[in-house]
């Protein structure tokens, strides 16, 4: 999902209304209503419906049922199952993202342009092969299958195997965001951090870093969003054992599948509302840089 | 200290940014390095600074070379155009930086800390500003709290890169007066990068001249802007008017007119280029006997001490501009549309742009 | 001590071998003192399968179709000769195939005839994904064979007929129930019996009812133990236990109330109310074996992909 | 993603410069970003193409190219192409007003675009798929005009629309914020019309953008899985999508015929990723020259 | 073509940004809006080119009432500060644009359209330019191909929004020259907004000084310039030395020194402040008997005509800038650190601020 990355390069922009809205440049107000009713219609078919619709299903039978769902044992092991997979999966493209962008956004080098388009290949590969590709090297008839097997090492069908597919899959967020923001802060202040004598690794925790921590904690909260919210590519990986290799995603199908509706739901909800706290959280990222990066540049 | 540099190479890919250059930054001076865009005053500036490596030559400071040295421990203060202000510190916290980051045997105290930035916002007057953000500070305000910034560390010289470049006309002049007696307080080695050349010549003691990467001549405002050592140089550093001709055994022909050029007795029918500046112009009343250029005073404006002319020569239709005290404009009485006689009170031939460097 | 077992299983059998787990963990434990935890996988038999082949664990496989077993087989995970190492092919509990309608059953379906009528939607997962779906289709097939003049040509167009009805075609028979149940879709789901019986019980007992064809297939689910599994985790005995455990009366009588057809004829007296009486013939007789249906019919290029191309016109 | 609109090119961007290896750490994290790049994707990914080697040329032909997989890539590239021309129009729109107009909600409105980021497809895919089925909140209206859309190619077209929707908004969004009013007010004052304003200024300064929108939108569609499945109905030559065909082909064992797909399927996701990389390129040349 | 504004008044929220601005521009001339930053001058030309909506007031473009008219109807053309060159479009077709989008049945042929393109083209001087796209050209380049844009559609006024000030200082200079040139050329009534008074005073025929949404001065050059209205006026329009004291009768009495006032006979005990500008200031060698203010010079600098000293009041330590011509400072013969003698040629004084009106 490549246009993560675009929105999250924006993110951290100034969101500002125009200054303002002179009379030249501005539509009829017949030509207003159509486009701003256009594209409320468009949302609210494709956007509002099926959020609302989620969170309606979770709770047709009230809050307590509701709550029963989610305390129930196999729903508490999916959600640490999922909590445990981004936890190992969002730090590390973390600190590959940091890596990555530091040397992609502060320094030339030959080949650089190839290798921003194979960070960017995980988001048009379909999640499907995504699980493929490591069903063909781990699985018992894969490329290390046999050996794994021999040295009894489980990687695919238990936390290993899910734990890459999410890495796989939430390879580029960190590194997509960071990367045009620390673009577009050039080298200056490291510079002068260097030349007032401080070393490499205080330049980068005092400078570099409070510089960019809003996009990356922006890049953070999303790669976090779709790590715990993958469902194709674990769901090639995970062997669907009940209470130990079921993820959030993959517990809402089974529910589902158990006729559940209502606790399939009520999973499903506890995930949109993790996007929609990702969203909040986002938006007080926005907010924050706004506040704090973009006030008056020049006086 | 002193700085030295020699024979210094730079080239990025192909393009040859400096070539060759060697220069000598006297203890306690305030250097220009004046140039137009694209000459290399930037890259020369940062290789001196370390920020960049040369490809050939060397860099004394204090007469030792630093060549080697990273950037870190070559002591220069250095002050970016756009300031290079860490956003998310305090104007205290950014000029405590440099302090804060000494390793520890030699870091002081934060008392010690404390009393150094007060005093250094004090020097640049703005002790006010101490616990504001940069975004809340004016251009010149920031400016001026990354000059202190340097100096926090007490460099052993100061590099300033087109410091005054990103400010608005009036805070410019404003700023660079204010350079200047900064400058003379502390005596620090400074070099200093613009391309204007009014900066330079009102600031520094001493103007280093560049274009394309080489040094076209090194000097006091006064040398460099009355005894230019190139064609390039006169052009650059003020308004001027050229009189195109050939030039045969100390004269210069420029449309019929006749201009003394003892430097180049020896020529012979070469082509040659007669500078003036504005202010090397007299003008009088036309009268048919006098001698000189004819033209038409297309337009004049006296506003302050000086009135500039803009003159249209009757023969070629060439502009001339001349620049005349508004005394002497009021006296002459001129109005626009009528003829004048002018004449170059001080010219300089050079033969042949090649020749330039030899005049 | 504690102990546990991966049972890989298909997806109707949830709620079986929720019940199985309970009381052979309680049984276990009396005998031997450990707790044991059976661990359930469960989803399309032949994904099932495939996980299987790459590496899940799993103890015991029980699912919807000896083919799917034959192939985790074939790569040499337990013994060819699996299908006779349990009583009765290692089918401890049967099935077939019976028609989910909705109420009063608006279309009048009563036999496989009923479905290949113009205008009547039906629902069955994809043969291609889903053992149940295999049933079906062979059940329908079976039925359009023993037809007088019945004959591989007519059985083919017969079920071709019936998928034309087709509007959806789920991976897997939970989607499809669902499908049916959930979104409204469709006039009769072909479905195990143990499913539609289900369905009515969990969804809705006043929106549906169960509608038996006279004459239908045997489905004979079969379970299995994996020998390199259980030999590596050292759990072949539990394991071995585990199945063993289902042939009892007690094991029979938990199939029973999950609607699976017992093969003890004494608990299947007991619940024969529960069961409508259906002529069943099996796969064996019909189409020789699993192996040969296979082939025949859901392999590329089979009959199933002939006369299944919507696409085409 | 940002890279359409954030110029990887470090010279057109930064105020400052970028050779100076003056900065510590550029072969570590070179090193680290190489490492890792290789151990997630590049050679997991060659198991991919690897598996095929293993096939001939015939037998790789026949399975990715056979009547249902083609039938499988019409739909998915056709509804994934679809889908974006739908969120180029839609999502140009939703920019639009969002950087235009003033209306209540919109900050929520602004929020809630990024929503199908973070939905967990699974859960996208239900929720459609109870909203649009015929007895659904929305398809029982649809339902009397005898539109059906979930179980149908339709449905595809609706969840692989969702999926997109961000795709174009968020990198239109960004360009539009950036555009200068004032290009309109020059268009204005030399007496053009509104209409003469969009088609000859605005639309021209967008298309980059809404381009590389589609190109993102089309090409997450046409990898997406988990929200069709639900939806799609999932009927040969009809409504089966190529990933689920993948799927369907690794549960009857057909490992080699999986990865054959697999590997059409990569190599367009390639060729898109050129192309939105050639895209940002030329974007990015317009945007460097600017600085001269 | 003449414009006349009559009792504009512009809020923006509770800001108000123009507070009754009446003003003629007259027909042919170019009139320049001088003020400093956030003034107003932007949305008075906005105002008058119809992109912004007065609150109230009226703009009267040749007598007749255009507040209504949208601003494609106004035919004005305008220059925007960063050229607002549309980017895709060559050279060519950005000029052409105006043409092409006229109504069907106005819009002058392909044939008629390319002819006017080029001779617009010649008149800026870039002929040779007709194919290269915006981002190909340098800044000055930029600024005249928008101001030929401007000038294609044959524009009743034409209105300039800093047109110079993204450029660098020598290209600045250049074209505002120029730009006066090819008025007088062309004779369009022209507004050009600037918060360079240098450049006001080179370029303009008529000088409007703002400040804080008013009019504070309308009048020449030499008018605004030699007889500020006002004290705001006197400091906005070139360098000024201040000095503060209290007037009495027609004298201030700043320091112990008495400077005439005579515009204040009548003032009684006021606090007040005499504005010199440094070429106002008479410099000579302290002698004893010598009347003036005794300063201490710390700085000169004679570079071109003028030297620019810098002086420290004896009395009260305050600083002093002078200019004397380079003929005298040379005459003089001054030295840094020497004593000299100051003295006020002409002075201007202005009783309060809030008085200074009534001045
Ligand atoms: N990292 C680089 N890669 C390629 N070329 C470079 C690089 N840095 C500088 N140059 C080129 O070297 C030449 C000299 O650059 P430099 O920045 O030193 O010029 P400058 O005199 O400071 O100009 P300006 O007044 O515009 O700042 C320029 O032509 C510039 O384009
Ligand atoms: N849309 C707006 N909303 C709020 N305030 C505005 C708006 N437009 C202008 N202003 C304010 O109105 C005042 C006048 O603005 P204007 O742009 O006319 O100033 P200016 O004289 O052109 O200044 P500058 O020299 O900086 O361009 C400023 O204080 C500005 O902040
Ligand atoms: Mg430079
Ligand atoms: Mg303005
Ligand atoms: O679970 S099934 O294989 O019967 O679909």
């Amino acid at each position: 999902m490549a246009g993560a990355a675009a929105s999250l390069s924006i993110g951290v922009q100034a969101r500002g209304e125009p200054a303002y809205t002179p009379a030249a440049t501005v539509e009829p107000f017949w030509v207003r209503a159509l486009l701003i009713g256009a594209a409320l219609a468009f949302l609210t078919l494709f956007l509002f419906i099926p959020l609302i619709a989620v969170f309606a299903e979770a709770l047709k039978k009230g809050w307590d049922t509701y709550l029963l769902a989610l305390v129930e044992p196999d729903a508490i092991a999916a959600i640490k199952l999922t909590l445990l997979t981004a936890a190992i999966a969002v730090p590390m493209n973390l600190v590959f993202g940091v890596a990555a962008a530091w040397c992609i956004a502060k320094f030339e080098f030959r080949g650089k342009n190839i290798l921003l388009t194979l960070i960017d290949l995980p988001f048009s590969v379909s999640p499907v092969i995504a699980g493929l590709i490591y069903v063909l090297i781990f699985g018992a008839q894969g490329w290390l299958g046999p050996w794994l097997a021999e040295h009894d090492i489980k990687i695919l069908f238990a936390v290993p195997g899910i734990v890459l597919a999410t890495m796989f899959v939430t390879f580029p967020f960190v590194a997509r965001e960071l990367i045009p923001l620390m673009q577009s802060q050039g080298t200056e202040e490291e510079e002068a951090a260097l030349v007032l004598g401080a070393s490499g690794w205080r330049t980068f925790w005092h400078v570099t870093l409070p510089n960019i921590k809003w996009g990356l904690l922006y890049g953070v909260v999303l790669c976090n969003a779709r790590a715990m919210g993958e469902f194709g590519a674990v769901s090639v990986v995970s062997g669907h054992i009940r209470g130990e290799t079921n993820t959030m995603p993959l517990h809402v199908e089974i529910l589902y599948n158990e006729y559940n509706f209502v606790a399939a739901f009520a999973i499903a909800s506890l995930l949109a509302l993790l996007a929609l706290v990702t969203l909040a959280i986002k938006s007080f990222i926005e907010w924050r840089a706004n506040e704090v990066n973009l006030q008056p540049d020049q006086e | 200290m002193s700085i030295e540099v020699k024979n210094i190479h730079k080239r990025f890919g192909n393009f040859i940014a400096l070539d060759n250059v060697s220069l000598n930054f006297p203890q306690g001076e305030l250097t220009a390095l004046l140039g137009p865009s694209g000459c290399g005053k930037t890259t020369l500036l940062r290789i001196i600074a370390g920020l960049e490596q040369a490809d050939s030559g060397h860099v004394f400071l204090d007469g030792e070379d630093a060549s080697g040295q990273h950037v870190r421990e070559r002591q220069v203060g250095f002050v970016f155009q756009h300031y290079a202000l860490f956003k998310h510190m305090s104007v205290f916290e950014n000029i405590a930086f440099g302090l804060r980051v000494k390793r520890r045997d030699v870091r002081p105290s934060e008392s010690e800390i404390k009393k150094k930035v007060m005093s250094l916002l004090e020097l640049v007057q703005l002790d006010w500003l101490a616990d504001r953000y940069p975004p809340q500070l004016s251009g010149g305000q920031r400016q001026r709290i990354a000059l202190a910034r340097a100096l926090a560390v007490e460099p052993r010289v100061l590099l300033l890169d087109e410091p005054f470049g990103a400010l608005d006309a009036k805070v410019r002049k404003e700023l660079r007066r204010w350079l200047r007696r900064l400058h003379d307080e502390l005596h620090v080695t400074s070099i200093f990068v613009t391309h204007d050349q009014e900066e330079a010549l009102e600031v520094a003691d001493q103007i280093v001249v560049m274009n394309k990467g080489r040094v076209e001549q090194i000097g006091s405002p006064d040398e460099v802007y009355n005894h230019p050592a190139s064609s390039f140089v006169y052009g650059f550093l003020g308004n001027v008017n050229l009189f195109h001709g050939r030039v045969h055994e100390g004269v210069l022909d420029s449309g019929g007119i006749a201009f003394d050029a003892p430097d180049h007795a020896q020529a012979q029918d070469a082509n040659g280029i007669g500078f003036v500046r504005p202010h090397d112009i007299e003008v009088e009343r036309y009268t048919a006997d006098a001698e000189g250029i004819v033209a038409r005073l297309r337009r004049s404006h006296a506003i302050g001490p000086l009135a500039q002319l803009e003159l249209v020569r009757a023969d070629n239709a060439q502009l001339i501009e001349a620049v005349i005290s508004t005394e002497r404009y009021q006296h002459l009485g001129l109005t626009e549309g009528e003829t004048l006689i002018v004449r170059p009170k001080r010219l300089r031939v050079f033969v042949n742009e090649s020749a330039s460097q030899s005049a | 001590a504690d102990v546990s077992l991966l049972n890989v299983s298909y997806d109707p059998t949830r709620e079986l071998y929720q019940d199985v787990n309970k009381e052979f963990a309680k049984q276990w434990k009396a005998k031997t003192g450990d707790n044991l935890s059976v661990k359930q996988s469960h989803g399309g038999s032949g994904k099932q399968a495939r996980s299987v082949i790459d590496g899940l664990s799993a103890d015991v496989v029980t699912l919807a179709l000896a083919y799917d077993i034959d192939e985790i087989a074939e790569r040499g995970l337990l013994a060819k000769d699996w299908q006779k190492r349990l009583p009765h092919n290692s089918s401890p509990y049967t099935s077939t195939i019976v028609f989910l309608v909705r109420k009063g059953n608006p279309k009048g379906i009563k036999d496989w005839n009923d479905l290949a009528k113009p205008g009547v939607s039906v629902i069955t997962p994809n043969p291609k994904t889903s053992g149940g779906a295999r049933w079906n289709y062979l059940a329908a097939w079976g039925f359009a064979l023993k037809q007088p003049g019945g004959s591989e040509a007519a059985a083919k167009d017969f079920v071709t007929k019936i998928f034309k009805n087709v509007p959806v075609l789920d991976s897997g028979a939970r989607g499809s129930t669902t499908t049916f149940v959930e979104r409204g879709i469709g006039d009769v789901l072909i479905a195990w019996e143990n499913e539609a019986i289900l369905a009515i019980k969990e969804l809705g007992p006043d929106k549906f009812e169960v509608v038996a064809p006279p004459v239908s297939i045997l489905a004979e689910p079969p379970v299995a133990v994996v020998d390199k599994v259980v030999d590596k985790k050292g759990t072949r005995k539990l394991a071995e236990a585990y199945l063993q455990y289902l042939y009892t009366d007690e094991g029979q009588e938990i199939a029973a109330q999950n609607y699976y057809r017992p093969i003890s004829d004494k608990v299947a007296k007991k619940y024969a109310a529960q069961f409508p009486k259906v002529k069943l013939f099996t796969i064996d007789e019909a189409f020789g074996g699993w192996s040969q249906a296979q082939k025949a019919h859901f392999a590329d290029g089979g009959s199933f992909d002939q006369i299944y191309q919507p696409g085409k016109k | 993603m940002a890279s359409a609109i954030t110029p990887s090119d470090i010279k057109s961007a930064s105020p400052g410069r970028t050779s100076s290896r003056v900065l510590p750490g550029f072969n570590l994290s070179l090193g680290f970003t190489l490492l890792y790049l290789a151990l997630i994707v590049l050679i997991p990914l060659s198991a991919v193409f690897l598996k095929t080697f293993t096939m001939t040329w015939d037998a790789f032909w026949t399975a990715a190219t056979s009547d249902r997989v083609l039938a499988s890539y019409r739909l998915t590239f056709g509804a994934s192409l679809i889908a974006a021309a739908l969120n180029v129009v839609f999502g140009g729109i939703v920019a639009w007003v969002l950087v235009r107009y003033r209306f209540p909600g919109k900050k929520v409105i602004d929020a809630l675009v990024d929503l199908p980021f973070a939905l967990p497809t699974a859960v996208a895919g239900i929720a459609l798929t109870s909203l649009y089925s015929a007895n659904g909140w929305i398809g029982r209206y649809l339902e009397p005009f005898g539109i059906k859309v979930a179980f149908t190619p339709l449905g595809v077209l609706v969840a692989l629309t969702f999926i997109g929707l961000p795709f174009v908004v968020r990198t239109v969004q960004p360009v539009l914020e950036e555009a200068e009013r004032e290009l309109e007010e020059a268009a204005a004052s030399l007496g053009a019309n509104r209409l003469q304003v969009f088609a000859h200024v605005i639309f021209p300064t967008i298309l980059p953008a809404l381009m590389t929108g589609f190109a993102l939108a089309f090409a997450r569609a046409t990898g997406e899985y988990g929200s069709v499945i639900f939806i799609a109905g999932n009927m040969p030559m009809v409504s089966e999508i190529t990933p689920l065909f993948i799927i369907t082909k690794l549960e009857q064992y057909d490992y080699t015929g999986a990865t054959a797909i697999a590997v059409v399927m990569l190599i367009v996701s390639f060729i898109l990723l050129l192309t939105i990389n050639l895209l940002q390129a030329w974007a990015r040349t317009r945007g460097r020259a600017e600085k001269v």
